[in-house]
């Protein structure tokens, strides 16, 4: 009998397995910190996190309401200044998965969270970019979590707030990014992983009761799809608790925000 | 030497109509009570250089204290986006808001090339995004020894910086622990600074993760109990994540807005004590 | 994740003949337990990094274990000058020395861009100094912005890095207080590093003025006590200023550096104790 | 009746006067250390002392025997590292008075700490630069310390380690050197300052019982007298008195390092 769970329980769940133990992680708030809580609380135990707040190792017993939180310093290995986390820490390339959400993400895996419409005159004006452009850069992999849909998935950024494979094959090389850029695409559908021959994102996965045509409509591209295209194993009933006692722990996050 | 004064004083010695004002604290030690009174003030067209502008920010800019932001990401994390930003970028309410965006590795690179005294520092970034070719604060610069394009970023010196930190003792020395966020680049990057404290004590024992700024180093010093609420400073106070909620209700409408301002700023005294 | 080795496992592990090795600690905190064993093991051809060569670059230069020396500033302060450190530079014995020398500030923003991952630092030096010219690692750049002209250096990249430290926890963890030095951006600027402790602890307590490297940003961890001897290790020894002082006069001569040797490193064990 | 004393505890003295209280000095060890402490436990309470190992405000009891003595550390205001110390401190002008010995000075202030003769193949190999490049360079002003006679004071620099004045006035400038220079130059003779028109050292104080032809002799160039040439006051019974309780604080330092 499958357990019913959201399509936010179901991302987390699937990052969460992505995640290997030891792996050093630079984590925001929301389903990052869901995801890389409920790796160290499943199979990876001694996953590193790094905050860009200065918290290195940080092992919060309660999801943070924020990338500051006091318990992330307080249960940290160290809290360094910080210049020191995005200069030693981020560009010297020791970060091994970073995550990123966005507003709009396009079939290169480049990102937008800093305007819809015209830079000068917005729709909307979104946050910025924070740390997202130099982990975009950085981060050996990048895993980017993000709601499928037409308005996210577009066919041409309105911005380019953080470089995902650029233009193309050999752009990241050409524009110096050391990174290996977006290596999974995490939404509430499936799973998408870059081709590596064209650097375009192709759905690998699909997740339960999910169907292909769905996500080929919540695309505003010509979606590619494997040809061994997958299904998600759905979260079972241990990743399921260990997530919801940890969702638990703070009430007051907007379930499923990324 | 940092002076000890009071916080009305204190922020009328330090911050000038028209300055370039940073205020730091990343997540932590935010300086709530330093900003609100530079609202009682009436100051006017001021920059406010902020890594993460958030509620603190909205307030001043809702408050028409504000004319440019110099910034990395803006928002109520976990909660939603700014709506006094929004308003005064997009609808120029209650004046208008002009934007100098970065990513937070180049805002605080700048710092750093601030605080140490250089025209410009180095990264990786901006190449291949959007602010390439946008903004002032960033050119490419070439590696005189690999020929590798990186980035540079101008330097950023403020006017004057505006902290918030656990302590100062009586000759004015400061301590700052839990995450110290670019503080002391900020203070030593600017011409002046004010940092508001819980307290002032004799003697500042040493603590884990502490950084001190020399008195030396320092304009003003004010004690401000509470002076990061609703952030919070280590070892004083906890984050009130529920002001942080209940904030996208109020600033959502300029007139609740308007209303919170005058009931919790205009008419609350130097400790936030609504009248 | 750093393993916690034997001295000479570690040594061996971490250092191979022919590397870049910095060996840092500013007067506090200097690796000698671990420079012993590398002149116990043999090893040559290494470029010694070293901020400030002491009697220990003195004791790796005497064995013929440098063949590169790059630093600051060479001397035994307070006493004299280096006699080994002179003999290999100026007569060849018992090996040529090369030297390549920089200011500080040249160095440590060196070891500040090798940890940063960036190719060269900008700083304001070596302008009308002899060096300019003279040395590979520096460039004149200009400042995008103001046209300033500026010094630009090449980034420092060790194959190790040899530092010694406090404690570790049994995770491979590493504390460092006090005098902390440029140690950080040594061990970060390096492909491999070895820290040696003075002891391994269950739980790496706070520490006011501690830095702490990660288990899994250092190769190797050895237990050392007294490993900094003569300089000293802050909450757990003194500096020996005595030996510095006897220096002068066993190092001064070839043979009596070479008994000295013999007795106190060569037929010592890992704890330094003469057979 | 006058008291005896040596020619390095005037030059400590001499030293100590020049400087005003709550001022900010970025100090070696040898005669600059004892010339600030002696300072400190005179009209200069609130000095504060700064050493290259990243010691902010040290208040040692006894004289330090290296700038990384533990009483230095545990005594400061702060300890900040190395890079730290150099580029937020120094770098960026906070330092009022810097201290500086060397090998060999030249009529413009330059300074040689590198080597006695042909840079490849010296007759004596000097420690070498450290930090004093960028103290000169950086410093308000520098004040130098250093035993006057042809050996040290020569017409031309065997190798020039740091800038005082560089070739001539505006060479500072033409350089990009921020700091204000070599402001006094205190020997075992008397007191040298620069003119600010020819940025030439002058002979401005003599010592108690040192005649001009004195110091001309130790003069490796044809030394300027300052027309008003005065003479240094002896060291006071209570500086003296201070000073020996410094010095007697750390018997095995020698006596007049520089």
């Amino acid at each position: 009998m499958t357990a019913t769970y959201t399509a936010s329980e179901m991302m987390a769940v699937a990052a969460s397995r992505a995640l290997a133990d030891r792996q050093v992680c630079f984590v925001g708030i929301g389903l990052p910190s869901t995801a890389c809580n409920l790796a160290r609380a499943t199979h990876a135990p001694h996953l590193v996190l790094i905050y860009e707040s200065g918290c290195i190792g940080a092992k919060p017993t309660r999801l943070p309401l924020s990338i500051g939180d006091g318990e992330l310093a307080d249960t940290s290995d160290t809290v360094v200044p910080v210049p020191e986390i995005f200069n030693y820490w981020l560009q010297a390339g020791r970060i091994d998965i970073g995550f990123l959400g966005a507003a709009q993400i396009d079939r290169r895996g480049n990102l937008n969270s800093t305007v819809i419409g015209d830079y000068d005159h917005p729709a909307v004006r979104l946050p910025g970019a924070g740390g997202a452009p130099e982990i975009a850069s950085a981060a050996r992999e990048v895993y980017v979590m993000i709601r499928q849909s037409p308005r996210t998935f577009v066919d041409r950024l309105d911005f380019r707030t953080s470089v995902g494979f650029g233009d193309g094959p050999g752009d990241r090389e050409r524009l110096g990014l050391r990174g290996g850029g977006p290596k999974k695409v995490i939404t509430d559908l499936g799973i998408l992983e870059p081709d590596p021959e064209t650097a375009e994102l192709v759905l690998t996965h699909l997740h339960p009761g999910v169907e292909v045509d769905a996500a080929r409509d919540a695309t505003g591209w010509d979606l590619r799809i494997a040809p061994d295209l997958a299904r998600t194993e759905p979260p079972d009933a241990g990743e399921l608790a260990q997530l919801r006692r940890l969702e638990a722990t703070q009430p007051t996050q907007k379930k499923g925000d990324a | 030497m940092a002076e000890i004064m009071g916080l009305a004083e204190a922020v009328a010695a330090v911050v000038r109509d028209g300055d370039t004002v940073a205020m730091e604290g990343f997540t932590h030690l935010i300086p709530h009570a330093a900003g609100h009174e530079l609202i009682r003030q009436g100051r006017r067209d001021l920059t406010l250089v902020r890594l993460t502008p958030d509620v603190l920010a909205d307030q001043l800019i809702g408050s028409g204290v504000v004319r440019k932001l110099v910034f990395g990401w803006g928002g109520n994390p976990g909660v939603g986006s700014l709506h006094r930003f929004r308003d005064a970028f997009q609808h120029g309410w209650p004046v208008p808001l002009e934007l100098d965006e970065h990513s937070h590795a180049g805002l605080v690179n700048r710092y750093v090339a601030g605080a140490s005294g250089l025209p410009f520092a180095v990264l990786r970034g901006y190449a291949g995004t959007g602010l390439e070719g946008r903004v002032g604060h960033y050119r490419p610069i070439t590696c005189p020894f690999t020929g590798e394009r990186l980035a540079a970023v101008a330097a950023i010196n403020p006017d004057a910086a505006v902290v918030h930190a656990q302590r100062a003792d009586r000759d004015g020395n400061v301590q700052i622990w839990g995450i110290v966020g670019v503080q002391k680049e900020a203070v030593l990057a600017s011409s002046r600074s004010l940092v508001t404290v819980e307290e002032v004590v004799d003697r500042l024992d040493p603590v884990p993760g502490a950084i001190v700024l020399p008195t030396w180093a320092v304009t003003a010093v004010a004690v401000a109990p509470g002076g990061a609420h609703p952030s919070y400073t280590a070892g004083y106070s906890e984050r009130d994540n529920d002001f942080y909620v209940a904030w996208d209700a109020v600033s959502r409408d300029r007139d609740a807005f308007r209303a919170w301002i005058d009931t919790h700023v205009l008419h609350a005294d130097g400790a936030g004590v609504p009248a």
